[in-house]
């Protein structure tokens, strides 16, 4: 069994090696060894790093979690799934009795996976970024607009042969619509007879000497098919990654891409392989399953089973990818290598407009886009240096009228059928497009993997020894000055909305993390160790106040202080538990409402004392005398 | 408690040197155990100082040496308390609870010790002028000496209505007689 | 539907008139569903298109940023409910995925620096803040060629900090704008105080009782339930005590300077 | 803050202009705020003017535009929460906490200085007599230039300990040598 125990983090994460970084998490996935399930290890999350993929069970982390070194992995295979069972992903073992350079060179070539594109083998080390140049006129097929007459180039993945009424075509860059079909049909067709031979659709993965070549073969306006209603999940955990942010590669142009963009910002390659239908869950109508076409070769006497990874809520094409971009970039051979260069991600977006525009079957004529369209176009020739911010209240205008638009239809569609009958909102399911206000505002409100994510990295944030955070604030720290310090930490770069932050930390609970959040009276929420109690803070309290008795103050006193003590300001207790003031209010009025002090009122502010006016109330005071 | 010391000076309780003591508690059951602290110490004050009523604004409810106060309107949460344990009452007329009767003896209590003197002194049946039963020589060693009037005429109404005595006369020249 | 069916032929025709309703409902709703994708697709687009060519205004312009957030309130959508990072799998509004996050970083961060200026200041001035002071520290701390932050923002990033338990605020006193970053509230008589001493930057009890007709007791309590809060600062030097508002610090003339 | 601006004239924060600012706050937690400012302040005041002791009726405690002055014990009370920040001690002899050393530069941050100073100019290993580190032209560019001779005894004593230094001669003609 090449399956190794991983130790868990406080936050029951896999601890990571120092330059380990992770690319990719799945939830609810289930391993299988050869054809048979492993025992309570069917329903975990997967962490795809550059050294490991790591399992972490839900149910029993500490004991089932398991561990796969990516450099003990031979090679990969993807199995789509079909029907009822689900997609897999099978790892098969090196042969641990030979390693021959052979059998493994034969695997990493034998698996040309449908996917668009295999990344180009002659891999320099650290991929030097393309710089951005203006792209040169485009070579490839226009088709003229039948309306505003502009030339507009074919999107490079158009392919004439497959080309069908449910393609999507891109709509006219000028006037923003959609051009009959035939059209662009008869553009590409004409195109591809006087072009040079190589000039299959799909960019095959010639190798690329990297130098020297700037006119790149590429069409500026390339537009990627319509992104997946699913899109890939940003590689939320490089995302949260507050320093080193792992980037995607992508496999044409070897530009460092933003892990959440769909199609290469430079290339406009598509970054993760092509699937026709775009609907929602496209786990049942799959076309055919990109199996490798190579028979592999059956090696005898194989000892360690191969282990399968079972995902059951999808994300399988995107693990793959990363896993197979992870195999070429053998990160674990690069100990030393230098990290991978931050793609600076304001890369100008002025080069190229990428329209990820959409058609849909009906290409209901837009009238709006249209106009606005045609006025965006001339001012956006003339516009070089100076902003004109006036137009851009007119767009402003625009996206909102069609924000507002999409508000009413919501709501309208809600109400329309008013108990939204399974039927009708599977349909809108199917659309992809179960638009509730929120989901066009407040982002889902179901609980995604990005907040259980969010919700451990948060509790790591806090309980982690190096840092301190929780310590150094004296065990108890106000929510939103933990969001402040958390968001800090992040360097003002993709912050945490305090909606998710306080999502996250309601669910802290659940996951059975160290850490808790606390509401007091008052209506302040608190984030506290889960050990923590009244009872042990009010003892600290106390026991604070009692040692007073024997400390001789540097004033005179007019009372009796080795019998009453001194009463303390909620900022002399923040000093001496290293509270903030506000938490300091809060833990001294709850103990008094719990009868252990009372307060004196004062023009040197409030203050508050071991409750000697009805001392039965405070639990049991060691000090056996009655003072009154 | 405080032990009525034939002394000159008022003994203070300790808790009277206690910051807090002088600041309205709002925890209910702490600020009820100040309330009767308060009352023992009221009562215990006018006893000895021989005071029947008492202004908010008494020497009593600031401390020189703490230099803390309890305010009037928490001075007057405190009596109103008293007032619940029969312990005082307002004393009508000028401002509205400004002032307050103290019953560190209540009204029924000194009814009973006039009543007690009267038999032992075999006064029965005899008349006697309000002058004389609080400033006369013969009352000079009982506790009601020197009483406020207006707390002996509600003494003796007491005893009226227990019909052991009969009040007579106007305005300032009253007599009762006891049988 | 006058015409009352009668007997079997009624039932009959009911029956139809249902199933004909039904489908006509079924096909309503799907031509509702699809002008719902167009119009969500034409939107996506065009949200796209805004962001290429606005994304940096909404950062670099106030009036754009206002008027952005402005129209989003209208049509009652909050473009700062989640965080751009969380374009998951089904995380993630349009704006933030679309935008980049230009408009979910700006306030968030905006929002850490004020949640950092009421931190440092609570102990002088008891956790209220005028709006301008929070600006004039913000802007002070800002580099050079940083966004130009206005009274509007800073409103917005404290609304912002709602979900995180209920200890940050904006309260409007008298004519001046306060953000309250502890729970407690103001009593009137405490605000009465507090804009009294907008004027002058300070107030006194003989102040209070002619201007307002308070008894002294009550002037004096509420006057020293603001001391005891650090909300106003003594000044004991002159004949009658003056209580001034801790925000006046910033605001006493500059060119006051040297003895 | 206050900029140690070349010009010649002391730029004061804007709170100088305060009027509370020189009356002790009541409040304490208050006052911790308005010490925090004195102390910046009386540091900022002191490096500018090259000041090593303050005393209590130093010009800086008194605005003349304002009318308004820190009294004394009032300016000792911050003096005290400065000592308990290390950035002040009180000045030995003469009349019990009235003059204060302010350290607007620790004493071990002054060693370090002079260490770092001997070791750029590679005088280790050689004598140099107290009046010359201070006075001498070598040192004019210096931070440490015009010292207070007490202030210098203590850093060299942090030195001697630190075992970079060594402290020989008596009274007025002192020497140190360094390693």
């Amino acid at each position: 069994m090449f399956l190794k125990s991983i130790d868990l983090t406080t936050a029951l994460r896999p601890s990571y090696l120092p330059d380990e970084v992770l690319l990719f998490v799945q939830d609810n996935v289930g391993l299988y060894e050869g054809k048979s399930k492993i025992p309570d290890h069917q329903n975990g999350s997967v962490y795809l790093t550059s050294h490991r993929i790591c399992y972490v069970d839900n149910a029993d982390p500490r004991k089932n979690s398991a561990a796969i070194d990516l450099k003990d992995i031979d090679r990969f295979e993807f199995y789509a799934g079909f029907l009822k069972s689900s997609p897999k992903i099978t790892l098969i073992p090196k042969p641990s009795k030979r390693s021959s350079v052979q059998s493994r060179a034969v695997s990493s070539l034998g698996s040309p996976s449908r996917s668009a594109t295999s990344s180009p083998l002659s891999r320099t080390d650290s991929p030097f970024r393309v710089p951005t140049t203006e792209p040169p006129p485009a070579s490839t097929a226009t088709w003229i607009c039948p309306i505003c007459s502009f030339s507009n180039p074919v999107p490079s993945n158009f392919d004439p042969a497959t080309a069908s009424a449910h393609t999507p075509l891109a709509p006219c860059l000028a006037c923003g619509i959609k051009p009959p079909l035939a059209l662009v049909l008869k553009a590409a067709i004409s195109s591809v007879t006087n072009r040079p031979p190589p000039s299959s659709s799909q960019f095959s993965g010639a190798p690329l000497p990297i130098r020297g070549r700037t006119d790149l073969p590429l069409s500026p306006s390339d537009t990627s098919t319509r992104p997946h209603s699913q899109s890939p999940i940003s590689n939320s955990n490089g995302a949260l990654q507050s320093n080193t942010r792992a980037s995607f590669q992508c496999p044409r142009c070897t530009f460092e891409n933003h892990p959440s963009l769909l199609s290469c910002e430079l290339c406009g390659a598509p970054l993760i392989s092509q699937d026709p239908s775009s609907g929602l869950d496209n786990s049942t109508l799959r076309a055919e399953s990109p199996g490798p076409t190579l028979s592999h070769l059956q090696l005898p006497g194989i000892e360690n089973e191969s282990i399968k990874l079972s995902f059951r809520a999808g994300g399988e094409k995107i693990f793959y990818e990363r896993l197979k971009g992870c195999m070429t970039q053998r990160k674990w051979l690069l100990q030393g290598a230098p990290p991978v260069p931050r793609p600076n991600r304001a890369s100008g977006t002025e080069s190229g407009i990428s329209w990820s525009g959409t058609s849909t079957p009906t290409g209901e004529r837009m009238k709006t886009v249209g106009i606005a369209g045609l006025e965006q176009r001339r001012l956006e020739v003339q516009k070089n240096n100076e902003i004109i911010i006036g137009n851009a209240f007119e767009d402003l205008e625009a996206l909102m009228a069609s924000a507002k638009e999409i508000v009413a239809l919501a709501e309208s569609f809600a109400s329309s059928n008013g108990n939204t009958s399974s039927e009708s909102s599977a349909v809108a399911n199917a659309l992809g497009l179960v638009t509730t206000k929120d989901m066009l505002g407040g982002g889902s409100n179901s609980e995604s993997l990005y907040i259980t994510e969010l919700s451990r990295n948060l509790a790591e944030f806090l309980t982690d020894d190096a840092r301190g955070v929780l310590r150094k604030a004296g065990g108890i720290i106000s929510l939103v000055d933990l969001w402040a310090m958390f968001n800090r930490a992040r360097g003002g770069v993709e912050l945490v909305s305090p909606s998710d932050f306080e999502k996250a930390a309601r669910l802290w609970e659940k996951l059975k993390l160290p850490v808790r959040l606390r509401q007091f009276k008052s209506g302040v929420l608190v984030v506290q160790g889960s050990d923590r109690t009244d009872e042990k803070t009010i003892k600290a309290l106390l026991a604070w106040l009692s040692s007073l008795h024997s400390v001789p103050p540097d004033k005179e006193l007019a009372w009796d202080w080795q019998t009453f003590g001194r009463g303390v300001t909620a900022h002399d207790t923040a000093e001496h538990f290293g509270w903030s003031i506000g938490v300091a209010e809060e833990e001294l009025e709850m103990a008094e409402d719990r009868g252990a002090l009372c307060r004196e009122e004062s023009d040197e502010g409030l203050k508050f004392w071991e409750n000697w006016i009805d001392p039965d109330q405070s639990p049991s005071s060691d000090q056996p005398y009655n003072v009154i | 408690m405080t032990t009525l010391s034939p002394s000159t000076t008022f003994t203070y309780p300790r808790h009277y040197n206690f910051p807090p003591f002088f600041t309205r508690q709002p925890q209910l059951t702490t600020f009820h155990a100040q309330c009767r602290k308060w009352s023992l110490l009221i009562q215990a004050y006018c006893r000895f100082h021989r005071l029947f009523r008492l202004p908010l604004d008494s020497p009593l409810f600031t401390n020189e040496r703490l230099n803390r106060r309890l305010v009037p309107e928490d001075a007057r949460a405190v009596l109103d308390f008293m007032r619940s344990e029969g312990r005082a009452e307002w004393v009508r007329g000028g401002e509205e609870r400004s002032v307050a009767w103290v019953w560190w003896r209540t009204p029924e209590e000194w009814a009973g010790i006039i009543g007690d003197w009267v038999e032992e002194t075999a006064q029965k049946n005899t008349v006697l002028t309000l002058y004389e039963l609080t400033e006369g020589e013969a009352t000079v060693s009982q506790e009601f000496h020197g009483m406020d009037p207006e707390v002996l005429q509600r003494a003796l109404a007491i005893l009226v209505k227990r019909g052991k005595a009969q009040v007579f006369g106007q305005e300032d020249q009253q007599g009762v007689k006891f049988f | 539907m006058s015409r009352k069916g009668v007997g079997l032929a009624a039932f009959d025709r009911s029956r139809i008139t249902s199933a004909q309703y039904a489908s006509h409902g079924n096909n309503l709703r799907s031509s509702h569903s699809t002008s719902l994708a167009t119009q969500l697709s034409v939107f996506r687009s065009l949200l796209q298109q805004f962001a290429q060519t606005h994304g940096k205004d909404i950062r670099s312009n106030p009036s754009f940023r206002a008027e952005f957030a402005r129209m989003c309130a209208a049509i009652g959508v909050d473009p700062l409910a989640s965080s751009s990072g969380a374009s998951g799998k089904d995380g993630g509004s349009f704006w933030s995925q679309m935008l980049g996050g230009s408009v979910n970083d700006f306030y968030f961060e905006l929002a850490v620096k004020v949640v950092e200026v009421c931190g440092a200041t609570r102990e002088e001035n008891g956790g209220l803040i005028g709006v301008k002071e929070v600006r004039d520290r913000i802007m002070s701390t800002r580099i050079e060629g940083g966004a130009e932050i206005t009274e509007d923002d800073i409103l917005r990033a404290v609304n912002t900090l709602k979900p995180l338990g209920s200890s940050y605020s904006t309260l409007t006193v008298g004519n001046k704008l306060y953000i309250r970053s502890i729970p407690k509230e103001l009593n009137t008589d405490q605000s009465a105080v507090l804009e009294a001493a907008q004027l002058l930057g300070y107030v006194t009890v003989s102040m209070l009782m002619a201007n307002l007709h308070w008894p002294r007791a009550r002037a004096k309590t509420a006057i020293d339930d603001l001391v005891s809060e650090s909300m106003l600062w003594v000044d004991k030097q002159c004949d009658e005590w003056e209580y001034w508002n801790p925000g006046f610090m910033l605001e006493v003339e500059e060119d006051a300077n040297g003895r």
